[in-house]
């Protein structure tokens, strides 16, 4: 067997050492939570650049196919994904750790749990086997659940976690049943192995296997909060800790998404368009539910989760009109989820370094004149509200463009104007946001952060990302600049299909 | 990279008030860089305005790939009406700089004024229609950003108005501008977003030319505004600070008259020419609706708003009159009317620095106090009037002329234009400036030497252009023609 | 003689206005310029371009071709070229010398009259500015410069009416003028853009369109003669839209004089001798115009009889006239209407400056039935008034009774009875309301015993001046039963129009019907008025003294209407309707989210039943699908 | 004979996942809601070992354990929640704890 294969898995087994130590340390008195950050990041920074070294070229291997009788294949595509999810983890200890800190009753073992996430979020996005992926699926998700409920003397942590618990062990059942009926359809559970199998029979009845698809398809939705399955997020995201309701809005999406299209573009392909219908309702409703709940919000947390709701939709979008015309769509989704996390997490982590859940800077009005106070903090947060509207000079804007041409690229031009409606309508309470924060003489505000420290710069990285993200070009060659993330996108796609 | 003449009075005032955003330095130095930054783009574009040959059409061209995966290129040009309009506004901004000078405005306010002249130069310049799209969008922060903070009244509702109201418009042209952008795609198998590749496409149904053309024209309608859309403007202009409502009147609302004739015309003639008669029928009926309403307003700004939304829908039934005078009668209104109710707005602001917001009742006995702001006052209006020996006369001419020979009784109603706006602001000249009142304006002082400059300058300009308009109009000429050949085509199609 | 002076002719008044006017601002901001100054710019510009005036008249009269000066192309769209463009032919010399003569008079006569007003140096930029937008009318050599004089007359009118702007009454009169001017303005461009297209075929000067004027269908020419006429209407006066006219008193009186003498109203006439071509094709719309004077005349005077304000009255007489004018014109006998132009311009300035003299020898009253009795205390005016009123009245041997008589007699040839009959009767009105005010001004008890203002020579010199012309102007054009020739018709040959012949033996007896028209009105008015007992206070009421209520029922139909359909525009449907349902939709919006918003029960059964109901939804879908 | 048999299997597990269903939907007691849950983790697995009894391979077997093993530990997440809950609101009945409600709403 060869060895050299270790390399590809070598994120994944830093995250997990990383979390199984940080478990083992969590329980010493002398590692406070900033030393534990510090841990946790080496960790995290350390598969990061295992997982970049490989970066840019097309690639797709089956480490130790023999051993795991190739359940995970290591691609450009899982790559990509794992990046963003690393990159989520350590913005999110980045950024959180001064809330951790703050907030009484998060210990250590926050970080561990964190790592456990991230760690089933790459095996997510790496797996290729439909029970494999569900283990991952609950390492991150259970995971996750503690995460929230976590502050256990808080009755909105612990409602949250619970309902988040209860609906999702349903969508994982679901899921589960689905893998069940795939099984008794076609006898195997390797997505390879499926998709041959569909390929050769197509004559035959699929009824089987189109209703596991169906169910695991349902169980996607239920993650990413999509229309009938959207109702948890709202609760869950309102009750959790803001760094972790930044770290579920961001990278867990990402990672399902992850799962979701490897899932469709290898396995399912064959089959999608049975489905296509009723996503293509079901992204409309999810854009609507989402503006609907967003633009009455009067807590910028509920605004953001019910936008970020919105933001499932607009995915659902380029996942509809995902086909074999062009890989636009695709890309489009890879694309978007970039700029996405970027605004999000930017918005999320900005939101939990100045403000906290119950009793400081909740509402809008609370934002009152913000940018007298902290005028630099406030131009960041506008950054991030205008690129989550789409606004150009922001890669919200590019995110958007990207999943609308793909749309119109194959045929659903309705999507786009519905898109565009509800990008229209997120205007609304985006720019409510500036405005208050602008448009008001100064008020007094109580204990401001200062802008200085770690989650401050990272924050401010981000804006400057997002920035150059909507206005970088290749002008300076040796810097990457929009197209460089579009080719990336482009790459990882095609590293599907490869092997 | 080369950095070409055009980028560089694009992004000059993009550039200089990131500086000033960033360095501490306080607000007379702010305004002092950015006055002397918005002198050297108008003298730059001078040389432009020189330069330009009348031989060749479009001229200083500028391409570079921009985001190549897409065929987004970073494409400019200017051909004699955006050369017309661009001298407009670096020669506008700056005089308005004159008026804005006393204003105890901070920093932001001026980097706000750097940075909407950036959008809308780039807006103008830019031919390839996302970059036209980035600018256009891009142009609207800054004004959200001045109404916002420095208006007064309502201005946070009537910022949020206009800001979605528009958006709302833009966002339907991009999706237009995205499909378009496909259709290329998918009949020349390569991404492109040039107008002039885009104007190729023939795969495109009567339908969908139909529905696309619309999805330009509703982000235009809205901020031109043409009839329905307009509601929004009175609210945004009475509650603007006067550096806002001077660039909002007279910059941005003929941006969405230069939108329809540099883009919707080119690339949907036939629809153009279809609908032209839809269009010409609500411009015409604008100048006298909006012209009536502006008859009894309180306000003196809501007044002017009434104004400028009459003198745009003449200038929208202009450009849709399909000849060369409507057309070059909307260039020549373009310009008259941005300096003439520019001007206005200024001198009005100064009102308002002085004595504070008040209704026209609440004014009167300027005159004396103040006579060389009401010479100038008077100036302006006798432009908005149309009086002869204004440019203001020859545009409404040249408009007459143009909707006349489109249709006789078009252009016989549209001769009202001469009655319209003479009625409500003699009645406005009388009520707020000449009469005596026993209203307390010890508080006004008049025009002091900056002002004098730039309000002047303006007049000068106005009488210049109304004596010997041949001089100006002669570059603009061939550019028309060249508009109207995509008429002739379909002309010889249909 | 190079042609390009005709220019300067223009330039001069206009530069001296301009440099006034700086010069004003000046002396108002920094430090006050004497009025001498002003007053030595302001009357060297109408008299030099009298002077130049004069220069081409020579020439002219000595067989000079007519002049043209294009100095540059004004517009040129579509290779269709529009050049500013000055004609010098022996109409507009003609116009361009009375025009500045009275002018210059007026300009003297100002000069004392408004000498301690502190709008000295104002004034005369308006003035010159007035005598230069006239200029520029007469001499343009294409309709539409014409118009851009024609505009700038209406403009200096207003801002000469308006001139004590602090006052309401006359902004509002001012105003008056100018948005009836522009009623009529109107008018003049739909003509304009009409001939634009349909006869510019060779160009747009007057020498194209004459050219091409055959070729064009008489319906259209009709179109044009009306619209150009609405314009003269506007500018002229008459029905219906003479009414700012009397309004314009408001203005300091030379400016009346100004406007109702030598400038303004005298456009409408000119314009229509100018486009005698046009109008030779369309005689019915001459006609319209006879009788739209001739109403206008009448109704003038009618309007006259009964009113008390002595600048009112010759405001009134002087629609009165331009009706006579238009009558004369509108018959196609362009040169006796504007020979009356010319006579007019004498008697009428000279009333009007001699109304002034009185009105400040009086200390500005203007009330006729306040004075009397000056005949003692003002002989010169006296004198010159006699004149001026007998020569205005059709009084042999006076300017006024060539004029007019031979207006009446051109009626009588082409057949127009009823158009000579109301001219007839006009010209005893005429005689009648003037006497009336003569004879209440100067004869009669002495009313008041204010002490008189004396009286400058540079009020004095102009109306003997005048009072000359208007004694013998009326000698250029004699009629031929003297045998002698009539000069002004030799001059205007082109515009003499259709030369009928009346035996003269039937001239003379029309000559004596007049004559004694004109005689019966005086009688009656000596008999009222020439003894009048001031002691019994008059009070004049009834429909002739409110002018007919036609001034409120313009402002009833028209001010009122616009001003309530403004109100109901912006209140009602931009506001009420349109703007409600762009905020009600937003808000409708926002309320069904709230509504949404109760699917957020945060019930888990809740949330776990309506999954479950997507979920059956979705089964639902596939077994539909799938069969 | 196995046709029949397995159907059955097959039917028992169908019917004790709707029970599971139901139960989640219809009951209050949150242990009850947790019971249901495992009830329907239950149903599925026995469908595996049918499954792979049929098939005659060992996969489904494997996922059953597996599953198993999933269950036992959400199960140590929902008991320590449980307890949590208890302590908070005093109360078993799901419905009580409602305090991330919409506000606002019409």
């Amino acid at each position: 067997m060869k060895y050299d294969d270790i390399i590809y898995l070598l994120p994944l087994i830093s995250v997990g050492t990383g979390a199984v130590v940080l478990m083992l340390l969590s329980p010493i008195k002398s590692f406070n939570i900033s030393k534990l950050s510090w841990v946790t990041l080496f960790f995290l920074i350390l598969s990061f650049i295992a997982n970049a070294l490989n970066f840019g070229k097309v690639y797709s291997v089956a480490p130790f196919a023999h051993l795991f009788s190739s359940m995970f294949v290591i691609d450009t595509f899982s790559g990509y994904f794992t990046s963003i999810i690393l990159a989520g983890g350590i913005v999110t200890v980045l950024v959180g750790t001064h809330y951790f800190d703050k907030s009484d009753m998060l210990r250590g073992e926050i970080f561990s749990l964190l790592l456990f996430s991230v760690f089933g979020m790459i095996l997510l996005v790496e797996t290729k086997e439909l029970f494999s992926s569900f283990i991952a699926l609950e390492i991150a998700s259970i995971s996750i659940y503690i995460l929230v409920g976590f502050q256990k003397n808080y009755t909105r942590r612990v409602e949250g976690s619970f309902r988040y618990l209860i609906l999702g062990s349903m969508a994982s059942i679901m899921f589960l049943l689905g893998i069940v009926l795939i099984y008794a359809g076609a006898k195997s559970t390797n997505i390879i192995e499926i998709s041959s199998y569909l390929a050769l029979h197509k004559s035959q009845d699929m009824t089987l296997v189109i209703t596991g698809g169906m169910l695991i398809l349902i169980t996607f939705l239920f993650k990413i909060a999509a229309f009938p399955f959207q109702n948890w997020s709202m609760d869950v995201y309102d009750g959790a800790p803001l760094p972790i309701t930044a770290f579920m809005a961001s990278t867990f999406k990402v990672a399902i998404f992850g799962f979701i299209l490897r899932f469709i573009l290898v396995d399912f392909h064959e089959l999608k368009n049975i489905w296509s219908d009723i996503l293509f309702y079901v992204a409309i409703l999810t854009m609507l539910y989402g503006s609907f709940l967003a633009v009455f919000q009067t807590s910028l947390k509920r605004m953001l989760a019910a936008s970020s709701i919105v933001h499932t939709g607009y995915l659902l979008i380029a996942f509809v009109s995902i086909n074999s015309i062009g890989e636009s769509a695709a890309t489009s989704i890879i694309f978007y989820l970039i700029a996405y996390f970027l605004s999000s997490m930017g918005a999320f982590g900005m939101l939990s370094y100045i403000a906290s859940d119950d009793h400081l800077r909740v509402t809008y009005e609370d934002f009152r004149g913000f940018s007298h106070i902290r005028p630099y903090m406030a131009a960041m947060m506008s950054i991030f509200m205008l690129s989550l509207a789409g606004i150009p000079s922001t890669i919200g804007f590019i995110g958007k463009f990207y999943i609308f041409v793909g749309a119109i690229e194959s045929g659903y031009t309705l999507l786009a104007v519905i898109g565009i409606l509800a990008t229209f309508i997120s205007v609304y309470y985006y720019f409510k946001l500036i405005a208050l924060m602008y448009f008001y003489p100064s008020s007094e505000m109580t204990n401001v952060p200062p802008l200085k420290g770690i989650p401050p710069l990272i924050i401010a990285v981000m804006a400057v990302l997002i920035i150059w993200g909507g206005v970088g070009n290749t002008l300076i060659s040796y810097f990457p600049g929009i197209d460089f993330l579009i080719d990336t996108a482009k790459f990882a796609y095609q590293s599907l299909f490869i092997g | 990279m080369d950095i070409g003449l055009l980028s560089f009075i694009i992004f000059l005032p993009l550039v200089v008030s990131f500086i000033l955003l960033i360095l501490p330095v306080d607000m007379k130095v702010t305004r002092n860089i950015a006055f002397a930054t918005t002198v050297v783009v108008f003298l730059l574009s001078l040389s432009i305005f020189f330069q330009f040959r009348l031989t060749d059409y479009m001229q200083f061209r500028e391409f570079h790939p921009w985001i190549t995966s897409y065929g987004i290129y970073y494409s400019l040009g200017v051909d004699g009406f955006s050369m017309i309009i661009l001298m407009l506004i670096t020669t506008l901004i700056p005089l308005g700089y004159l008026f804005l000078w006393k204003t105890k405005k901070a920093k932001g306010y001026w980097a706000s004024m750097l940075l909407i002249q950036t959008g809308v130069t780039g807006a103008l310049l830019s031919l390839d229609l996302v970059l036209f799209y980035f600018f256009w969008e891009s142009m609207l922060l800054p004004v959200f950003m001045i109404i916002g903070i420095y208006g007064t009244g309502n201005r946070i509702f009537s910022t949020l108005k206009i800001t979605i109201y528009t958006i709302m418009g833009s966002l339907f042209m991009l999706v237009s501008i995205l499909y378009l952008g496909v259709a290329f795609y998918n009949e020349f198998g390569v991404w492109s977003f040039q107008l002039s590749d885009l104007v190729q496409i023939t795969i495109l149904s009567n339908l969908q030319r139909t529905l696309l053309f619309f999805g330009f024209m509703i982000a235009f309608a809205i901020k031109i505004p043409i009839f329905p859309f307009h509601t929004w403007l009175m609210q945004t202009y009475s509650n603007s600070p006067t550096g806002g409502v001077f660039i909002l009147s007279a910059i941005m609302a003929k941006l969405g008259i230069y939108g329809i004739v540099r883009f919707v015309l080119p690339l949907f003639p036939h629809q153009y020419v279809e609908f032209a008669p839809y269009f010409v029928g609500l411009g015409v009926f604008g100048l006298i609706y909006f012209g009536i309403a502006a008859l009894m307003q309180q306000n003196i700004k809501r007044m002017f708003a009434y104004s400028s939304a009459s003198h745009l829908a003449f200038i929208t039934a202009g450009i849709f009159s399909l000849n060369a005078y409507g057309m070059t009668g909307a260039a020549f209104l373009i310009v008259a009317h941005a300096m003439a109710t520019g001007g206005l707005f200024l001198l009005v602001g100064n009102l308002e620095y002085y004595l504070g917001i008040r209704t026209i009742s609440g004014l009167g006995g300027i005159a004396k106090k103040a006579p060389l702001l009401t010479v100038a006052f008077a100036l302006m209006l006798l432009c908005i009037v149309g009086l002869p020996g204004t440019n203001g006369f020859v545009s409404e001419l040249l408009i007459i002329l143009g909707l006349f020979q489109y249709n006789h009784y078009v252009g016989v109603i549209s001769a009202l234009t001469v009655l319209v706006a003479a009625s409500f602001m003699f009645w406005l000249f009388q009520r707020a400036i000449l009469v005596k009142t026993d209203n307390d304006i010890s508080e006004l002082k008049d025009l002091d030497k900056k002002e004098i400059f730039g309000i002047f300058g303006l007049g000068a300009v106005i009488i210049a252009m109304g004596i010997y308009p041949h001089w100006f109009l002669y570059k603009i000429e061939p550019t028309i023609q060249h508009y109207l050949l995509d008429i002739l085509k379909v002309g010889v199609a249909s | 003689m190079s042609s390009n002076f005709l220019a300067w002719i223009v330039l001069i008044p206009l530069i001296s206005s301009a440099f006034l006017g700086l010069l004003y601002l000046y002396s108002i901001k920094f430090k006050k310029v004497a009025n001498s100054v002003f007053t030595f710019f302001a009357i060297l510009a109408p008299i030099s371009s009298f002077i130049i005036g004069l220069i081409f008249f020579i020439s002219l009269a000595n067989g000079a071709t007519d002049y043209m000066y294009e100095p540059y192309t004004w517009l040129g769209v579509n290779g269709y070229i529009i050049s500013m463009g000055f004609l010098g032919d022996k109409l507009s010399i003609f116009m361009v010398l009375f025009v500045t003569f009275i002018g210059s008079m007026i300009h003297i006569y100002a000069s004392e009259y408004m000498k301690d007003d502190e709008g000295y140096g104002k004034f005369f930029s308006y003035f010159n500015l007035f005598m230069a937008s006239m200029l520029l009318l007469v001499l343009a050599n294409s309709p539409i410069i014409m118009f851009i004089g024609w505009e700038g007359v209406g403009l200096c009118s207003y801002l000469l009416i308006g001139f004590y702007f602090e006052e309401p009454l006359n902004v509002i009169a001012g105003n008056k003028a100018f948005i009836v001017n522009r009623v009529g303005d109107f008018g003049f461009i739909v003509g304009l853009v009409t001939m634009f297209f349909y006869m510019g075929k060779l160009g747009f000067d007057y020498y194209a369109l004459q050219d091409y004027v055959s070729l064009v269908p008489t319906p259209v020419l009709t179109i044009i003669g009306i619209s150009l006429f609405i314009g003269a209407m506007g500018k002229s006066a008459q029905i219906p839209l003479y009414v700012w006219l009397p309004d314009a008193m408001a203005g300091p009186t030379p400016v009346s004089a100004l406007i109702h003498a030598a400038t303004m109203v005298t456009a409408g006439v000119y314009m229509v001798a100018r486009f005698h071509f046009l109008y030779d094709l369309i005689p019915n719309v001459g006609l319209f115009i006879a009788y739209i004077g001739a109403f206008s005349a009448l109704f003038a005077a009618i309007i006259a009889m009964r009113q008390t304000d002595i600048k009112k009255i010759l405001a009134y007489s002087t629609i009165s006239q331009l009706g006579y004018m238009f009558i004369a014109v509108g018959l196609g006998a362009y040169s006796t209407g504007l020979f009356h132009v010319f006579t007019h311009a004498f008697f009428k300035a000279l009333l009007f400056m001699s109304a002034g003299a009185i009105i400040i020898a009086l200390h500005h009253e203007q009330n006729i039935f306040k004075m009397g009795g000056l005949r003692k205390r003002l002989p010169l005016i006296y004198t010159v008034m006699l004149i001026a009123t007998l020569s205005i009245s059709g009084m042999p041997p006076f300017a006024g009774f060539f004029s007019k008589d031979e207006i009446l007699l051109k009626a009588y040839i082409h057949h127009e009875y009823l158009i000579y009959a109301i001219g007839l009767l006009t010209a005893s009105l005429t005689a009648y309301y003037m006497f009336r005010l003569f004879f209440i001004t100067f004869e009669g008890k002495n009313y008041t015993n204010k002490k008189i203002e004396p009286l400058g020579w540079s009020i004095k010199a102009p109306l003997v001046i005048l009072a000359f012309g208007a004694g013998f102007a009326g000698f250029i054009g004699l009629p031929e039963v003297t045998g002698a020739t009539n000069l002004i018709d030799d001059w205007l040959k082109v515009w003499s129009g259709s030369s009928l012949h009346v035996e003269h033996s039937q001239e003379i007896i029309f000559m004596s019907i007049s004559v004694i028209a004109g005689l019966m009105g005086i009688g009656v008015a000596y008999v009222k008025f020439f003894k009048y007992d001031f002691n019994q206070e008059v009070k004049y009421s009834g429909i002739i003294y409110n002018k007919f209520y036609i001034d409120e029922l313009y402002d009833a139909v028209f001010v009122k209407g616009l001003q309530k359909l403004s109100v109901f525009i912006a209140v009602v449907v931009d506001d009420g309707i349109i703007d409600k349902t762009v905020m009600s939709l937003s808000n409708g919006f926002i309320n069904l989210g709230r509504r949404v918003g109760r699917m957020q029960s945060a019930n888990t059964r809740a949330y776990a039943f309506f999954m479950l109901v997507g979920i059956s939804s979705f089964s639902l879908y596939l077994i539909l699908k799938l069969g | 004979m196995i046709e029949a048999s397995f159907m059955s299997y097959i039917s028992l597990s169908i019917l004790l996942f709707s029970l599971g269903i139901v139960g989640l939907i219809s009951r209050k007691n949150i242990f009850i809601i947790y019971m249901s849950l495992e009830l329907m983790l239950n149903a599925i697995n026995l469908m595996l070992v049918t499954l792979s009894k049929y098939f005659a391979d060992i996969d489904g077997q494997i996922i059953a354990m597996m599953v198993m093993a999933i269950a036992a530990s959400e199960a140590a997440v929902f008991l320590s929640l449980i307890v949590a809950m208890f302590r908070l609101k005093k109360s078993a009945n799901i419905d009580d704890y409602n305090t991330l409600k919409q506000k606002g709403t019409l």
